[in-house]
């Protein structure tokens, strides 16, 4: 046992870093200091560059281009690139198809995707909810009848972010109806997004962006070759995908590089006279802010080696949980902070009258673009199964009620 | 003390209620906030055919002759309707300024028309460099022949785009941070040098930039005593808490209806969400909350004709700290509970919890009223 | 709809604050301003005074010696005993078997223990709870069996707090156990406590203090002319006592004094080379109360004043629950403010030595007894139901889940 | 980074668990409290005979050469058994004072004999005006020919009364306030003019107030340098926090353990709390507390050697607040979720309750921790 980071660590940390600096785009990372989400350009340049590095398939085996790193580099790695702030890999290429393509997919498959998908020459997107099936996934009714060589997909998703930038998407459909049990009527197929039937309706979130759909299937022809595993063991491949070590989920850097975003803006506001960052109280806000996302990098660092001693590839980890649910509360307080900052100019949505003036101020920019972080991280507790569903599975998985 | 209310009250509120029952779902809002105004012309005339708009004025001035009960029970329909027309700038705070300084020739010539619906109005205080502070001004008023000249900007200025006239605080005397030499002015919002540059806010509502240069205001228009208008400001901030506290507690209310409704109706593992344990105590908080932030809304409401200024400011303070925080975590918890759906701009509840996120932080956030608690601590 | 205090109701605050003043025996203020409980002897001797004064039976009918107060003035009544601070009535004899008398009891029973219960001539306690029948009350087991013209008791009570003082005991017995429903077949008897076969047995609670006890039965013989309303219609009695206008339940002068008690240590203790008084932190935490306080003030005082209006007698008013969810959460808020300002003072059990030592020191003395109140007073949100418990209501009855 | 405790770890653990598995049931420490000491002195033996009181003493000193991480491991299984025992003030705070300032004299005096049972000691530091302040020390010692005499007095001393010896603190110079002149002594409790008043403590762990009048020290009895003691203070209750973190922790699972079991045997409404969601959730918040503050503790062991002073300082400072947090968290829930019986002196829930509540402003509390780190915010 030896809690400290280990020299190697330590230039690990220092190397990513570097590299960061050096190599991220200026628009991209000044527009994201501001508070703004990347845009589409901005994530498939910046995952183009790490995957010239060789850094884009950051947890894939090294003969699918992985770099081999150990659990505690992959946190490093992920934490520095949120710290920076630079745009996060498309976690669809990377976490999620990646991992279910080299588990289950066919040597075929494998080849066709994986390095379009690390190098985000495709941009793929997750069509698993629907609207009667949220948290409860298994209830989904999207039906895929087979027809000759191919499926014949019609029904609905929700939720579907970045469907609208997406080329592919990997659904989960059910093919047998009559089922015993629901989970075992489900496969999983790839969809390529330009097949006729497929229509992408925008859904607009509140804070005013389009990140959301609505994804409808209207007899969409999708190939037999493009079913992941075999037909009805769909539900094998959501777990292991759901289940899969969840490096990451916690985003604490965004936690982090938010905190920082708002102790930056309390030294220009003021505050009784005084600017906002001498005030006690907000220091203090601060300070138990930064307990608690130690605490969480902790635990973190402590689940990912964990699962890497357990070599516990797609069981489910019910400690990442706690990941979620810590790294989920802490990025709702701090934008929760930044927004406090942001005080009354939180109020305007700045950010679109100051384009349309052409009238740069950081200022009223950071507000404005931090309170759309705020507004769009109340979902945070809902994706990926709410904080309820996850103090749930912790309830069976670890206290085993 | 009596929490019930009277016969009148509750015939303003039923007749309040009906008219936005049928004027104000959610999707007729929507037709307003489309409108260029950003709100509906045409529900501020039948605002003011209900006597809606002369609620807190004296009879003589075409008013209701209504008390600081009777805004909080009219804020509290509107906040269940989130309603967007220029309401709170007009009759609340503008009106709360003439109410307490206006002399007679002010009162007649205003009061009747905002009551009429004829004349709109917004107050321009808030500077950007303030923030929260009220004596932060930087404004200027300097003397010219018998007349004012008013240079310098105001920020966040609510429906500032809206009004006719617009109440503006300069200085004409002492500097940035002095309690003195602030002065309140009446200027028609065509005046030659006022600049206005309006923008839809967070909450659906419209609010605008006001630029003032060289701006030339009579003595006549000089609202209360040159040099002393804080203590007036004051009055209209305090009328403006205990008006958005009703405004809160009738959005608590309608997010805690639709959470409610939507546990009954949305199944998830083959039941209804507010059959689980977990739910339904969040649904608890959720109205414990409602019941304690409308405690708070009444304690500002029975506050702010208290002629003790230091027990006045201490009563506002609690009320507003305790009413923000009530409607910051209804509006979270209603977010949560509604799960992918109350993330979406085309349901009510989000529009409910933006409401909430600007009201808190308009005349002071609850960091700042806690903060000057924490300094009467002895 | 006029929200302010009226003239009258000032008047009655002042009124009462004076009499408090003027007529609460000094030696029992000072133990109570230190924060220790009251003694027996404390509570007996304040009661009586008040007895005298005729506010003793606050809450009763004017025929049976009350006031004739309206709820507004009897939440006066209450929140400036507490803050005084001085004893609370015996809440067993006033607002629980008082009411019960007066509803269901008989002339004879009336004329026998109201005026002694006023008086504090007899100490009464409540024997409801049992080892297996905490929260779920109606599963009690003590049984009593009729023989001629009494009942044979047999069984064990439990958490029966102040029962080593008592003269007499208020119990719920199964006097049916065949009946349909639980509920059914369960009296309401009174027990003399000197009665041959009754044992008390002290609990030591948390706090080291002897206010729980346990209470066994054994063979214990009770006249029939001790029961309360029907035989097996015990419930109904059990359900309007519990139910019955819960004034005070919140007891928010108790937190109020606990709060006034912490600001007068912080002025003696120090805190980084100042008064704690002067530390920022310490005065939003204050300020922050103050703000609970308040809410939870103006929330009591509509609830009683509705309960008032509705003339609700005995149907249990949901709303109450919201008092106790909160006056609990204030009172366990208050005392944790208490023990952090004694700090390290808090550690030591001082109150016993100094007592030993003789030697008196009003800061240890108030850090040791603010510490037992706040550990006795973890113990708020289990009694009379616990918080949990009052959501459940609440979700039923207010929300109607 | 490696979270896997070592071979020799797991077997130091093994023993401590096994031995106060048959040695320090709940109603076996009643025994031992009973006892005029307050705590086993035949226990402590037994903790000599595995080793343990050696665990952070180099071998030559007949120690198990052990590190940060070691202590923690075996404060953690004291945590779980509520030890009485004084090893967190003769091993803990004094051995920590002796391996970083001791002479070989005296480290070769003193070390062996708590290794192997013989001395037990005591850290007397805080003075009842300093609260939490290290620097505010009036007790003094004055030069007198080639020795010290000291005056003063040092309160809620833990296990004052027990220890042989006592690790005092006294101003060489400096006002009451001042870093420099703060200067460690070694003083045998039976010296002249010592005089100690114990209690029984919260905790059930014994403590003492100290009167020092004229006690006569010898310079050899200086520990570290004249006048500058504060730095090996900082130490002393740097080891001290990451101790009583481990302890804490193990505290937490001991509680967690005991709800968790209660949750699935007690019967209320016909079915044990533990398949109420809401009781379920709040074990989820209880083990989620437990994980984060253990995370706390490893942090606060793994920089309690960094030579970095302010890192050191600053992420002690993190973990001890943390830990505190998830102490009171986890020891309040666990008396909740038990209900009546928590509240009860016969059950364990309740001592642990206390200890946590002891341990929590050992050493300074979470507000003191939170104004250190508050200052660092730039």
């Amino acid at each position: 046992m030896d809690l400290r980071f280990t020299p190697e660590e330590r230039a690990f940390r220092e190397e990513v870093r570097t590299f960061i600096r050096e190599n991220l785009p200026a628009d991209t990372r000044d527009r994201m200091k501001l508070g703004h989400p990347p845009r589409k350009e901005d994530t498939v340049r910046w995952q183009r560059i790490l995957n010239a590095k060789g850094w884009a398939a950051f947890s894939w085996p090294t003969e699918w281009g992985g770099p081999g790193w150990t659990a505690i580099q992959k946190m490093i790695f992920l934490e520095e690139n949120l710290m920076a702030p630079a745009p996060e890999l498309l976690s669809f290429n990377i976490t999620m198809l990646g991992p279910v393509l080299i588990q289950f997919g066919t040597e075929a498959q494998k080849k066709r995707f994986l390095p379009r998908a690390a190098n985000l020459d495709d941009w793929w997107c997750q069509g698993f909810s629907e609207p009667g099936a949220g948290s409860d996934l298994a209830s989904l009714k999207t039906a895929a009848k087979l027809d000759g060589d191919h499926y014949v997909v019609n029904g609905q998703k929700i939720w579907t972010s970045t469907a609208h930038h997406a080329d592919w998407c990997f659904v989960l459909v059910r093919t047998d109806p009559n089922a015993r049990k629901r989970q075992e009527g489900i496969s999983f197929l790839l969809v390529d997004m330009k097949t006729p039937g497929v229509t992408v309706r925008p859904i607009i979130s509140i804070d005013g962006s389009h990140h959301l759909n609505e994804v409808f299937f209207d007899d969409v022809k999708v190939p037999v070759d493009m079913r992941i595993h075999a037909e009805n063991k769909g539900w094998d491949v959501a777990k292991y995908l759901l289940g899969n070590e969840r490096t990451g989920i916690a985003r604490l850097g965004k936690s982090r590089e938010r905190v920082n975003a708002a102790v930056a803006m309390a030294r220009d506001v003021n505050f009784g006279g005084q600017p906002l960052i001498q005030d006690q109280t907000f220091r203090q806000r601060v300070a138990q802010l930064q307990v608690d996302m130690k605490a969480l990098e902790i635990t973190q660092y402590r689940v990912v080696s964990a699962y890497d001693k357990a070599k516990g590839g797609g069981k489910p980890d019910p400690l990442s949980s706690v990941l979620k649910v810590k790294g989920t509360e802490l990025l709702q307080a701090t934008t929760e902070l930044a927004v406090d900052v942001a005080g009354p100019m939180a109020t305007p949505i700045w950010a679109r009258e100051l384009e349309a003036l052409n009238e740069p101020d950081d200022l009223l920019e950071a507000a404005s673009a931090g309170t759309g972080s705020y507004l769009m991280l109340r979902a945070a507790s809902i994706y990926g199964g709410t904080n309820e569903i996850q103090k749930n599975i912790l309830t069976k998985a670890v206290l085993g009620l | 003390m009596d929490f019930e209310p009277s016969e009148d009250q509750r015939l303003l509120v039923e007749s309040v209620t009906r008219m936005l029952g049928d004027t104000y779902g959610f999707a007729q809002r929507k037709t307003y906030m489309a409108l260029p105004e950003g709100y509906s012309p045409a529900i501020w005339l039948q605002f003011a055919e209900q006597g809606l708009l002369g609620v807190p004025f004296a009879e003589e001035y075409g008013g209701f002759g209504g008390g600081a009960e009777d805004v909080m029970l009219v804020m509290q329909a509107f906040g269940r309707a989130l309603v967007l027309e220029p309401y709170l700038s007009t009759v609340v705070l503008a009106g709360t300024a003439l109410n307490v300084a206006g002399n007679l020739d002010q009162k007649a010539a205003i009061l009747p028309a905002i009551a009429e619906g004829s004349l709109k109005m917004a107050f321009a205080h808030s500077e950007r460099q303030a923030r929260y502070d009220l004596t932060d001004v930087v404004t200027t008023a300097t003397r010219n022949g018998s007349g004012w000249v008013l240079d310098g900007s105001k920020t966040v200025v609510s429906h500032g785009e809206a009004a006719d006239k617009i109440v503006v605080s300069a200085r004409t005397g002492g500097d940035r941070h002095d309690s003195d030499g602030i002065t309140l002015f009446l200027v028609d919002a065509s005046a030659a040098g006022v600049a206005r540059r309006g923008y839809i806010g967070r909450d659906d509502t419209r609010a605008a930039d006001i630029a003032l240069a060289n701006v030339p205001v009579s003595d006549a228009d000089v609202l209360g005593e040159v040099g002393n208008g804080l203590p007036i400001i004051q009055r209209v901030v305090e009328a403006g808490i205990a008006a958005t506290a009703g405004e809160t507690v009738g959005a608590m209310e309608a997010m805690n209806e639709m959470t409610l409704e939507y546990s009954k109706t949305r199944v998830q593992f083959g039941n209804p969400i507010g059959s689980y344990q977990v739910v339904q105590h969040r649904l608890a908080d959720m109205f414990m909350a409602q019941e304690q932030g409308r405690g708070m809304a009444m304690l500002a409401t029975m506050s702010i004709d208290n002629p003790d200024d230091a027990a006045r400011a201490h009563d506002i303070a609690l009320a507003k700290v305790g009413i923000a925080q009530a409607g910051r975590y209804v509006s979270q918890s209603a977010v949560q509970m509604h799960g992918g759906i109350g993330m979406t701009e085309e349901y009510a509840v989000g529009h409910y919890f933006r409401r909430c996120m600007v009201i808190e932080r308009l005349f002071g956030d609850p960091a700042y009223y806690l903060n000057r608690l924490a300094a009467e601590v002895a």
